[in-house]
């Protein structure tokens, strides 16, 4: 062992790239990032606080950030999964075609739902975790075969969905607190306990280093299986609030979360290639980057630029996490 | 400049949107006492779309508007999300009016009925919203599909192989056009379907898709297409420079020159260029300034379906134009004013005599011209579309009878 | 000294008569023959050299793009910007040819030069700022196109040089300008992926970055290169488009995005880089293409179409899989 | 004492690649049994085989009496067959107490064991087996690599209840006695140790039998203290091990390379001069700064002050690239050969062709045979036969991997080769080839500056030598003093007196 020669100052150090870490590995900066939006917003729209404004504000965002969550699972074990676009599609005409009314329906519909991201999951799973294919690949693949499912059961939008979905779903508990809201932070209090659980930590694991993980006695492919399979669920989580939100079905309702989901996660600082980041923080990527739509209309930036801004604040972002995990972990070099 | 402007504005407008939630005045204007009247398009990316818009924005600068109109431009892309929320932020801003082209049929129904109950009007042209508050000012009801089906039916004969060239696949518009014209191909059993591909209104891919179908099928007899047709011409000239065959098309320049060419025509093209028009947009808006100035009473409720007439123009009624609007008939521009996807469909010399090419093209108003009233009986309603523009409703009987031609060959 | 003793048995155990590259290539040109001959049965005009001409020429705007996303994979790189840059090039020259001839020969190498100066922000960013390659091209993408939008806006103006449009629809030998340029172009890129020290670099640079920068390889150079070569040959593609539909419009490139990742990963690259070939990845094109053109004779709702179409790409990739090689090479070894 | 492991006629294949073609061997209750072997001769497979990571395709293992076949490395442990992997099996974004614990660190399933909780368990842990300066909740990444390979080996004892595998425990010890004595509390509990190890004379002190594998198939089972070191070596290599080497001369050539109060990471002054014609070994215990100074001299790493002085002129070595291109040029063979070396896809010839393509324009194309041909000469010089040229690199074993790697930098050109660890955990007849391949380079004019964490190497190979402590040159150790003894004692520091011998050589 090296000698410390000055034990005060390596400890320092030590200390502050913990607090750092701490800061770097959690979704601290994202939600820094969300509020300081918020407030931009506020400042520019007060009516931005009304009661309404922030009822539909998260019914908005919602389904974008379940998608986001979902995917973040199995970016997080180093994965891709880009049949996000094709299970909502798909999940989305089922629940529009299923018509079930009242509360028992609509958590008939949920189970139903659900089971359906799940069992697409697993196919993914099983394609890429056990048949070993590439996974963007495969799953590009089963994202067309899913579009092309959800074209047979619905031709064009349409379909119904209860009015309990529709109305009560996306209302506000004693009229304040969004019900979006609600899910959204049962999906935070869900990631929280699960990142603690051992599958939890063995997809961080494994995202972190595959062969070390195997060789650590961890289920390799079992976890990478799973991360679809969870991956699907929250999906078709998504799917159904979107169908309580548009109240409709429509065949091709995914196709704009494709790429939308894999920027809120890279936004949340989740590291594609696995290994780093969480659900929470990819719930607030996607929150932030609908809120991001709110403030450029606020702030009237001319819409044939939008984009612009968009694509700078997604690289300032990723740039800015970076930085700040880079501070963090300053070890030696190569 | 553009952008310090639109701040201010939005500023104003801000301003002027928390007062009226303090107040709830139903008579909002904005600070400077204009309208405030948001133009939202879900994608701008296609001549259409574009002309569209354009011509809104002429139309918010020809007098007396320029002096009473505020209007704000937001293109919201793809996704109905975007676009749902985008509404939002107009609402609260304090919005008159927003005329639009909506990205969803069902999707954006919960915030525009929001949005009525704020005393906002929402114009939807072209496309359709399902609740019934909105206004829908569409073609769509004008049987697109049934007609040109029975045109290129009539100049086939009755009998041959044929290419349906779609829209987009899972879009309501397209699954109209092609019920309406599956309804008469139905009764032809002469009438043989060889391939059926999804050209997502586009004239490249439509190029690329028929050029595709051709491979399989070389001896096709006539296509029937909607928006890309242009593509439809380049791809069978590409595959035999000589031959061509019967289409029908909407409404691109490329596509109505080549109709009124007597080469092309000598090679085998016959058809008919219909479909959607760029002018709803001014139409739409044209309605909605009537009924904000309080010159036309609101309709109510359930009878705001409004039809937009289908164009019609056959291989020999097509007219160039010589100068820079629709005048005498004419109803295409040469290439040499506009490229070959730009959509003919921009004038309306009667409800829309304020128009010329360059508002179309740039979103210029016309000089010298001033807003006339639309004319008596302008407004007509149109027929209930389940899924369309009305959600538990029954289509009429008659809702593929044609309206523009006449079967000349009996199945 | 006498190496003979002290060799380990797994190395002459491991010789490989057959290499994988071959037999990845030759799998996906068997499939792509296959296809074309099942093909007869469904359509008579099947099955013959017109479809096989059909095929090569509209794969060939696949091709052209596809190239530059595979070195970029092989780099382990992804390039999510190239719809936006076709766009670019497809807007830039309806634009700036101006439906004239004159000019021609430095309007095209200037849209290539702007097209590749994207590609050199987005290697910059990659490279010199670490952003993952999905989110900087993903994002230059956005910034592209909307800078593209407020350029036209909305309406791309203008019409190409006829000269192009004559050339796409123009045939040498009987067979169409835009084949043989497919051909030469698919040449030109098996030289330079397979046959050339810079496709060895970037091969080095995708196995093992850390250790081509140790050999003394210019990783940062190489890498920004790719992403340039990637962003010129997707403005190419799109002044190709232009001049092959005669205009250009604001989303032609949207069509291009997955499925040219599909044609370099069907052809048997590894996404996770360097592993490739690009003759490989013609065939993933013409493959992707030939089921396009089958499906689109098929006589079946547009639903069973999409699975069909996903259902085989699916099938394409567990064929070509390392393992059903592994067994083959095993089988086929064992024999002699 | 019976057998705990029986194994029979173990065979693995890969595809056509036989990794494995028969093994027998036993090992009794409560014994250190080392497995010995060059590389590739089958060492990690049978560890793989018996931890259950893979599955044999042939033979038998009896496990107390009872069929050994676990299908996964949970499997083993619940078979108690734990290992302690030569490449660290340990998540570094963890921390110690999660990594220990792994793949099961929280106790109920669906609901988290209290973060504390955990902590008192792995604190529990890391006492029970002696290690009291390493914090269970420390990051894997924060810790130095000698703290990393105790975690892994702890991690191992804890699951160790009846066979313990062990797979080059020490690479990164630089005290084995911790080890031993852990070792020992296993074995007179009757746990039987599977011992691999290069070093012999650590062997020597643990263990009391040994099975010797060569081409994958078990030589023989022998009884240690019953035979000598070459008759170990012959039945390792199937051959007597060359004779030692002759002297080389104290060489007076230029100076190509000099370091003036050289600063990198842990190197703090440091003063260098190379000649050409020497070669100069740097010996020093884990983590006094050689990494840095190698990978500062190659260019990977950038200094944060002093001057580098290459071909008489200060150079900045910004790159590896540049420091190859440096005239008269210098050449880093890294430590890591797996992640920073080879490219394990490429061809044997392209990866040594490799420099070349890094260093100067070539021609505009390259063939399979072109490539062979030209690195026919370089792979001549480190005794590569020529008929691994056109193999993928992945798939030659250890010691033509690194062989590769040297033909790589004699491909460059340079007259300074900065080897670190060059002949580290390669076969004997590799060793000699890279050795004879050093001498011949310094005769030609260039100069070597090498690390090795075998002392006997350094004394064999020096001209000078150099000892690092603490990021400064502690002893400057001529050819006529060079003694293991000596080079020991100055690794420890100035003013110390060494303590237990660390390592020694056969």
């Amino acid at each position: 062992m090296t000698d410390a020669t000055h034990p005060s100052v390596a400890e320092t150090r030590a200390a502050r790239r913990v607090t750092l870490r701490h800061i770097a590995d959690s979704a601290f900066l994202i939600i820094v990032i969300y509020l300081v939006m918020a407030v931009v917003y506020v400042a520019v729209q007060p009516s931005a606080l009304s009661a309404y404004s922030i009822e539909s504000l998260f019914n908005n965002s919602l389904p974008l950030m379940l998608a986001a969550a979902g995917a973040t699972f199995v970016i997080l074990q180093g994965g891709f999964d880009l049949s996000v676009a094709g299970t909502i599609s798909l999940v989305n005409v089922v629940i529009a075609t299923t018509p079930m009314e009242g509360p028992g329906g609509a958590l008939a519909l949920l189970a139903l739902a659900v089971a359906l991201g799940m069992a697409v999951g697993a196919i993914n799973g099983i394609i890429v975790a056990y048949l070993r294919i590439q996974a963007i690949a495969a799953t590009l693949a089963t994202m067309i075969i899913c579009q092309g499912i959800a074209l047979l059961i619905l031709k064009a939008p349409g379909g119904m969905v209860s009015d309990f979905m529709v109305y009560e779903l996306t209302a506000s508990l004693t009229d304040r607190v969004p019900y979006a809201l609600v899910i959204a932070a049962l999906g935070v209090v869900f990631w929280t306990i699960y990142s603690r659980t051992d599958a939890g930590r063995n997809l961080l694991a494994v995202g972190q280093d595959r062969k070390a993980a195997a060789l650590s006695g961890i289920n390799v492919q079992r976890t990478e299986f799973f991360s679809f399979v969870w991956a699907g669920a929250f999906y078709a989580l998504a799917a159904y609030m979107l169908a309580a939100q548009t109240s409709t079905g429509n065949p091709s309702a995914g196709e704009p979360f494709l790429l939308l989901t894999f920027a809120a996660v890279a936004l949340g600082g989740t590291a594609f290639g696995g290994g780093r980041g969480g659900v929470t923080a990819s719930l607030f990527g996607a929150a932030t980057l609908m809120l991001m739509q709110k403030v450029l209309f606020a702030m009237g930036v001319s819409s044939f630029y939008t984009g612009v801004i968009q694509g700078m604040i997604m690289i300032t972002a990723v740039l800015f996490s970076a930085a700040v995990h880079h501070a963090a972990s300053n070890r030696r070099g190569a | 400049m553009k952008v310090t402007n639109k701040l201010k504005t939005l500023a104003l407008a801000a301003l002027a949107g928390t007062t009226m939630l303090s107040a709830g005045a139903a008579d909002a204007k904005t600070a400077d006492g204009k309208w405030l009247i948001y133009l939202s398009l879900s994608y701008s990316g296609n001549a259409w779309q574009s002309e569209a818009a354009n011509i809104v924005k002429a139309l918010a600068k020809t007098p007396p508007y320029n002096e009473t109109v505020e209007l704000v431009e937001v293109i919201s892309g793809t996704d109905p999300q975007a676009q749902i929320s985008d509404y939002e932020s107009m609402i609260a801003n304090g919005a008159d009016g927003i005329v639009s082209f909506p990205i969803s049929s069902n999707a954006l129904n919960r915030v525009v009925r929001r949005g009525c109950q704020e005393d906002v009007l929402f114009f939807m042209y072209d496309g359709t919203v399902t609740e019934q508050c909105a206004y829908n000012i569409s073609f769509l009801s004008g049987g697109f599909g049934e007609n040109t089906a029975q045109a290129l039916v009539n100049e086939l004969g009755g009998k041959g192989k044929i290419f349906l060239s779609r829209g987009v696949p899972g879009n309501s518009v397209d699954e109209r056009h092609t019920d309406g014209a599956m309804h008469i191909f139905n009764q032809y059993p002469g009438i043989e379907i060889v391939s059926e591909y999804y050209s997502y209104w586009d004239d490249r891919t439509t190029q690329q898709e028929t050029a595709k179908a051709l491979a399989a099928h070389p001896d096709v007899d006539g296509v029937w297409a909607q928006a890309g047709e242009y593509g439809v011409i380049q791809a069978l000239l590409q595959a035999d420079e000589n031959r061509l065959v019967p289409v029908t098309g909407e409404n691109s320049a490329g596509f109505r020159l080549a109709l009124a060419n007597p080469d092309m025509q000598a090679k085998g093209l016959a058809g008919v260029s219909s479909g959607s028009a760029p002018a709803q947009s001014g139409f739409a808006f044209k309605i909605m300034m009537e009924i904000l100035n309080g010159e036309r009473e609101p309709l109510p409720e359930g009878e705001r379906n409004i039809e937009y007439p289908l164009p019609w123009v056959p291989a020999d009624a097509v007219k160039m134009c010589e100068g820079d609007t629709f005048e005498d008939g004419c109803n295409v521009f040469g290439e040499d004013k506009v490229p070959s996807s730009f959509v003919s469909e921009v004038f309306n010399p009667e409800l829309l005599p304020e128009l010329s090419l360059t508002s179309a093209l740039d979103g210029n108003p016309t000089e010298g011209a001033t807003i006339q009233p639309l004319p008596e009986g302008a407004v007509k309603r149109a027929p209930d579309m389940p899924g369309i523009n009305c959600r538990s409703c029954e289509a009429p009987d008659n809702q593929y009878d044609l309206t523009k031609i006449e079967a000349t060959v009996q199945p | 000294m006498s190496d003979q003793t002290a060799i380990p048995l797994e190395d002459t155990r491991k010789a490989q008569r057959i290499s994988p590259t071959v037999v990845t290539v030759a799998t996906i040109y068997g499939i792509v023959a296959l296809m074309i001959v099942a093909s007869r049965l469904v359509s008579p005009s099947f099955g013959g050299l017109s479809q096989l001409e059909t095929i090569l020429y509209l794969s060939s705007f696949l091709v052209f793009c596809a190239f530059g996303q595979g070195l970029v994979i092989l780099v382990r790189g992804l390039d999510l910007s190239i719809a936006s840059v076709i766009t670019v090039g497809g807007v830039l020259s309806a634009a700036l040819m101006d439906g004239s001839n004159a000019g021609l020969f430095y309007v095209i190498p200037a849209i290539l030069l702007a097209c590749a100066l994207i590609g050199v922000v987005n290697g910059i960013g990659v490279t010199v700022f670490n952003v993952p390659p999905f989110i900087m091209t993903m994002a230059v993408g956005i910034i592209v196109y909307s800078l593209c939008l407020g350029f036209t806006g909305g309406t791309p103006r203008g019409f190409p040089a006829p000269v192009l449009n004559d050339f796409m629809g123009s045939r040498f030998i009987g067979i169409p300008a835009p084949v043989w340029l497919l051909i030469a172009f698919a040449a030109m890129g098996t030289l330079v992926q397979s046959f050339s020290p810079f496709g060895r670099k970037l091969t080095a640079v995708g196995n093992n970055p850390e250790a081509a920068y140790v050999a003394g390889l210019p990783s940062r150079r190489l890498t920004v290169s790719v992403y340039a070569i990637s962003a010129a040959c997707a403005g190419f593609t799109g002044i190709l488009l232009a001049s092959y539909a005669n205009g250009a419009t604001l989303r032609m490139g949207d069509d291009y995005l997955l499925p040219s990742i599909a044609a370099v990963v069907v052809g048997g690259s590894s996404i996770l880089g360097g592993k490739g070939t690009f003759l490989g990845t013609v065939g993933g094109a013409m493959l992707l293409t030939t089921l396009a053109t089958i499906l689109s004779a098929l006589g079946i709702g547009q639903g069973w179409k999409t699975i069909m179409e996903g259902a085989v790409i699916l099938l394409a990739l567990i064929l070509l899989r390392d393992t059903v090689f592994d067994s083959l090479r095993a089988v086929l070894v064992r024999k002699d | 004492m019976g057998q705990l492991l029986a194994v029979q006629d173990l065979a693995k294949r890969y595809g056509a690649t036989v990794a494995l073609g028969g093994v027998t061997m036993g090992i009794r209750a409560g014994e250190v049994h080392a497995i010995l072997g060059e590389n590739g001769a089958g060492k990690s497979t049978l560890v793989k085989i018996l931890s259950g990571v893979v599955q044999p395709n042939d033979g038998t293992m009896l496990l107390d009496g009872a069929p050994h076949t676990p299908a996964s490395i949970f499997a083993a442990r619940g078979a108690g067959v734990s290992t302690a992997f030569q490449e660290l099996s340990l998540i570094p974004h963890l921390s110690v107490a999660e990594n220990l614990l792994l793949p099961k660190v929280s106790r109920g399933r669906f609901w988290p064991e209290r973060r504390a909780s955990i902590m008192q368990r792995a604190a529990a842990i890391l006492a029970e087996w002696e290690i009291t300066d390493i914090a269970p909740d420390a990051m894997i990444e924060d810790l130095p690599l000698a703290q990393r390979q105790r975690i892994e080996i702890t991690r191992a004892l804890s699951h160790a209840t009846r066979l313990l595998v062990l797979d080059e425990p020490t690479a990164a010890l630089p005290d084995t006695s911790w080890l031993f004595r852990q070792i020992r509390r296993l074995t007179e509990r009757g746990v039987a140790v599977m011992y691999i190890s290069h070093r012999l004379s650590e062997v020597r002190e643990i263990c009391q039998r040994a099975t010797i594998l060569r081409n994958g198939a078990s030589i023989e089972t022998v009884d240690l203290a019953g035979v000598d070191d070459a008759g170990i070596f012959a039945m390792m290599v199937g051959h007597a091990p060359a004779a030692p080497r002759s002297e080389t001369e104290t060489a007076t050539g230029d100076i190509l390379l000099e370091t003036r109060d050289l600063h990198v990471g842990a190197i703090k002054g440091l003063n260098l001069t190379l000649r050409a014609g020497e070669i100069v070994g740097v010996a020093a215990l884990e983590g006094q700064g050689q990494q840095d100074l190698f990978q500062a001299l190659g260019g990977v790493r950038k200094r944060a002050s002093g001057d580098i002085i290459v071909g008489g002129r200060s150079a900045p070595l910004g790159t590896p690239g540049k420091a190859q291109r440096t005239a008269p040029g210098i050449a880093f063979v890294p430590e890591e050969r797996k992640a920073d070396g080879i490219f394990d896809n490429l061809t044997a010839a392209t990866n040594i062709v490799m420099a070349d393509f890094a260093s100067r324009s070539t021609g505009a194309f390259v063939n399979a045979r072109l490539e062979r041909n030209r690195a026919a000469k370089s792979a001549e010089r480190v005794a590569l036969s020529p008929r691994y040229l056109g193999f993928e690199v992945g798939n030659l074993s250890g010691g033509n991997q690194q062989k590769v790697l040297l033909a790589r930098a004699l491909m460059t050109g340079a007259k300074i080769l900065i080897l670190f660890d060059p002949a580290r955990g390669v076969d004997v007849g590799t060793k000699q080839s890279i050795y004879a391949m050093m001498d011949d380079f310094v005769a030609n004019g260039g100069t070597i500056l090498f690390y090795s964490s075998e002392l006997t190497e350094l004394v064999q190979l020096s001209t000078r030598c150099v000892v690092l402590y603490n990021g400064q040159v502690s002893a400057e150790v001529s050819r006529a003093d060079m003694t293991e003894e000596r080079l020991l004692a100055a690794a420890h520091g100035p003013a110390r007196t060494p303590p237990t011998p660390l390592r020694e050589a056969s």
